[in-house]
């Protein structure tokens, strides 16, 4: 990568008109577009994933892992119409998750570790989208399709999303571990020592959802208490923390390869950090 | 870590009474701030889950001291001890390593793996003999919390070694001995005691 | 120095994977006449039972299987491209590689459900039928690791320096067009019948057809391209430098 | 090192030890014969004691005593805090069963 292209083109800052212009500025200008793109297409990901997954598809919070054929099939038939738009939208936008994952690898990539860490990230995350999300959807809209199907085999297609949807956490548990142990060696001050520290409690939670693989109910199966709520408070908590925290990197980011320096407090230098002038 | 030990004069040493004459030093986190995020988050996290199981428990509690009389109280307190003792020697590491004293606290960390291991040994110990007597994770709901929670703190405890080894290779390495990534580390390990000490009295011994 | 010894290689293999697609295709005879989602349990069966297509099934599959994981290579140099434009970041083709990983998997599920069919086709006419669901599903719908590299491919051409470009603007317009033939080939579940069925126009045909012409010129854009590269020398420097950075 | 330090760890160490011992007593107390039974008083005891060694811990081995006033009102908020959770948890559910 050429690192010296950006700098004899860009102007001073974005024009004062409308957004529309200010947006067309900074696609033409601003030399951390690629970054922006990645972050942006981060947050509207989880959005898209959260209305689908919560309120137009119900497949989140889960539902009982004991119930019998016969609720298997109400449930299927009732939801039908979410289920199957809900997860035809993320069968259609599924890939955002990419640019999330290769921001994450940049920023172990901008780290003072081996580029061996942001590969073996990117690697893991991105087979994980398959049984984290995608097989989950595919046997559930499979379970939709046809309503009349006979239940005991709703219910196996039923029994297969919800556990590979939960119970396919290694993924996650050594995705990380792998960033946080990058996070913990770097000299460059990409991301803050506490979010290292975070990354473990986010990994160790993802160990509590083992047990869902071997109970039916309780607060240890695939909508239990401590399985999923605790869990997903600590995911949300985690989630919120990277994706402010990758902002700032963006903001901070100088293509050099030393220390990231700190965000400039005056509004100007903000302004040139968020354009990336400032070298 | 050792990134870490670069990170320049650390907040809270300025302008902070000193330490209450003990010879330690003036007001100051020990080790990074970051790992009190850890600490903190964490307590909050086995708050939940402690909340979870004594409402749980309370709520069909004939079970709960049917099961809890398996339990054998003096292997808990045992365990108690010997994590409370590797503390003690992890203190004694700190205060040596601050010190400069650098072959005692070699030795005191040395002292607290062990404590440690001796921990794990009567833990792995008291689960082989609760397996054996045909009580298994999912016996019962009383089983299912009682090896969860020993359970992941266990794992915790697993990478409270890993923790001891950093110390150790900071202490061994002259260039190192970096004294904030000791105390960050020792930090940790104290969490993994205090963790069990809630354990402890939930599992064994609240009625 | 460090040559790019090897893409040409590489490139080359894309005839021979063609053959092995093309045969596969008309092998299967669930393609030359696309299996209506409308068919009863028993017509499945009967679909998978009959001997005359049986062996077709099973050697089409086979050889899709390797199709799908022959198809990286080609991505593979598709991400060297995107490295050699002139971005501030690996970004975009760490996106792209993201999607490599994603896409052929997916396609190796797909081929799973409709070998498992085939291989006790004297099961219960359900299970055939719900493995041929899951096949067809997993085939039509999962599309998004492909429309992802479609757009990531159209964006990092757009981003590149428009005086030296790695693609020429129409190969990114031709992307994003690619990208959107796709899109409603994952809302295949919507109905059993008509254009939007999974044997009907959108899902199967423009789809279809659109993944083709995508290989095809993609193909045959990243050849002039590698040639070019290798004649003026722009693919050592710059994969020197992608070694280095 | 220093010696008063050495000390006062030292005693600490024993507080914390007596108390785990002293909860073998209260094991005891409560049960009637070896059958174990429920107590409201013996699950305070043992909570209170918990938090009493937790706060000992933060206090004494994680030093929080020399560390900025911030971090010791935190560790004592979570202390109550958890004070509060456990012991409303345990007794919401004696009320609900």
């Amino acid at each position: 990568m050429s690192r010296t292209i950006a700098e004899s083109v860009t102007p001073p800052g974005p024009p004062a008109g409308s957004r529309l212009g200010r947006i067309a500025w900074h696609w033409r200008n601003n030399s951390k577009r690629e970054l922006w793109f990645a972050w942006y297409t981060t947050v509207v990901f989880y959005n898209i994933f959260f209305i689908v997954f919560f309120p137009v598809t119900h497949a989140q919070p889960p539902p009982h892992p004991y119930w019998s054929d016969a609720q298997v099939a109400y449930w299927f038939n009732h939801d039908h119409d979410g289920l199957i738009i809900g997860f035809a939208i993320i069968f259609a936008v599924a890939a955002m998750t990419a640019p999330q994952n290769a921001l994450i690898a940049y920023s172990m990539r901008r780290m003072s570790v081996s580029r061996a860490f942001g590969y073996s990230y990117l690697v893991m995350y991105s087979l994980s989208a398959l049984p984290g999300m995608l097989l989950l959807c595919v046997v559930l809209s499979v379970g939709a399709l046809r309503p009349g199907r006979d239940p005991a085999q709703l219910h196996w297609l039923y029994d297969f999303g919800f556990l590979s949807f939960t119970g396919t956490m290694g993924i996650f548990l050594l995705g990380s571990l792998v960033w946080m142990l990058a996070i913990l060696l770097d000299k460059n001050r990409v991301l803050p020592k506490w979010f290292g520290y975070l990354n473990l409690c986010n990994a160790l939670t993802e160990v509590v959802v083992a047990p869902a693989w071997i109970f039916h109910r309780g607060v240890f199966s695939w909508n239990g208490l401590i399985s999923w709520w605790i869990n997903m408070v600590v995911f949300g908590i985690y989630t919120g923390a990277f994706i402010t925290l990758l902002r700032n990197m963006i903001l901070r980011e100088d293509f050099g390869d030393g220390p990231l320096p700190d965000i400039k407090k005056n509004p100007e230098a903000t302004a040139s950090a968020l354009a990336g002038t400032a070298q | 870590m050792t990134g870490a030990a670069q990170a320049g004069p650390r907040p809270g040493v300025a302008g902070q009474p000193p330490g209450k004459g003990t010879g330690e030093p003036a007001t100051a986190i020990p080790g990074q701030p970051d790992m009190w995020v850890l600490v903190l988050f964490e307590a909050l996290v086995f708050t939940a889950y402690f909340a979870v199981y004594l409402f749980h428990r309370s709520a069909h509690s004939e079970l709960f001291l049917r099961s809890q009389a398996t339990l054998n109280p003096w292997l808990g307190t045992l365990d108690t001890l010997l994590l409370l003792a590797s503390s003690l020697f992890m203190l004694r590491c700190v205060q040596a390593a601050r010190a400069g004293a650098f072959r005692p606290a070699l030795t005191s960390a040395c002292i607290t793996a062990f404590l440690g291991a001796g921990f794990l040994a009567s833990k792995i110990t008291e689960w082989v003999l609760l397996v054996h007597g045909g009580h298994g994770f999912t016996s019962n709901e009383f089983f299912a919390y009682y090896f969860f929670l020993t359970g992941i703190h266990f794992l915790h405890l697993l990478i409270g070694f890993v923790v001891i080894g950093v110390i150790i290779y900071q202490l061994r390495g002259p260039a190192r001995r970096s004294r904030e990534l000791v105390e960050t580390c020792a930090t940790y390990w104290h969490t993994v005691d205090l963790l069990w000490v809630l354990i402890f009295s939930l599992l064994y011994v609240v009625r | 120095m460090r040559r790019a010894d090897g893409e040409l290689i590489l490139f080359w293999t894309l005839p021979a994977l063609a053959v092995i697609w093309v045969s596969a295709f008309l092998l299967f005879p669930g393609f030359t006449h696309p299996m209506s989602p409308s068919m009863t349990a028993a017509q499945v069966a009967g679909f998978y039972r009959d001997p005359a297509h049986l062996s077709r099934i099973r050697y089409s599959m086979i050889l899709f299987n390797w199709f799908g994981v022959g198809l990286i290579p080609m991505l593979m140099l598709l991400v060297m491209q995107v490295r050699r434009m002139a971005h501030r970041t690996p970004i975009l083709s760490y996106c792209l590689l993201g999607c490599t990983a994603g896409g052929p998997t997916v396609f190796l599920f797909a081929d799973l459900f409709w070998l498992l069919a085939a291989f006790q086709p004297g099961r219960d006419p359900q299970l055939t039928l719900m493995f041929n669901d899951l096949a067809w599903m997993t085939f039509t719908a999962v599309v998004p690791f492909l429309i992802g590299q479609s757009l990531i491919l159209a964006l990092a051409i757009y981003l590149d320096r428009p005086d030296r470009p790695v693609f020429r603007r129409w190969v990114a317009h031709f992307n994003v067009m690619v990208a959107a033939a796709l899109v409603p080939a994952a809302f295949t579940g919507l109905a059993l019948s008509g254009p939007m069925a999974w044997n009907g126009l959108l899902p199967f045909w423009v789809k279809n057809i659109a993944i083709a012409a995508w290989i095809a010129v993609m193909s045959i854009a990243l050849g002039q391209n590698i040639y070019r590269q290798r004649a003026d020398g722009s693919d050592q420097r710059v994969t020197e430098e992608a070694v280095a950075a | 090192m220093n010696a008063q330090a050495k000390r006062r760890s030292l005693t600490t160490w024993l507080i914390l030890s007596a108390i785990t011992l002293g909860y073998l007593a209260l094991d005891r107390s409560a049960d009637d014969h070896g059958a174990y039974r429920a107590s409201s008083v013996v699950t305070t005891t043992a909570i209170l004691l918990a938090l009493v060694k937790a706060r000992l811990i933060f206090r004494e081995f994680m030093q929080v005593r020399n560390a900025p006033a911030l971090l010791c009102r935190l560790t004592d908020l979570w202390v109550l805090l958890i004070g509060a959770v456990l012991l409303g948890s345990y007794f919401t559910g004696l009320a609900v069963r």
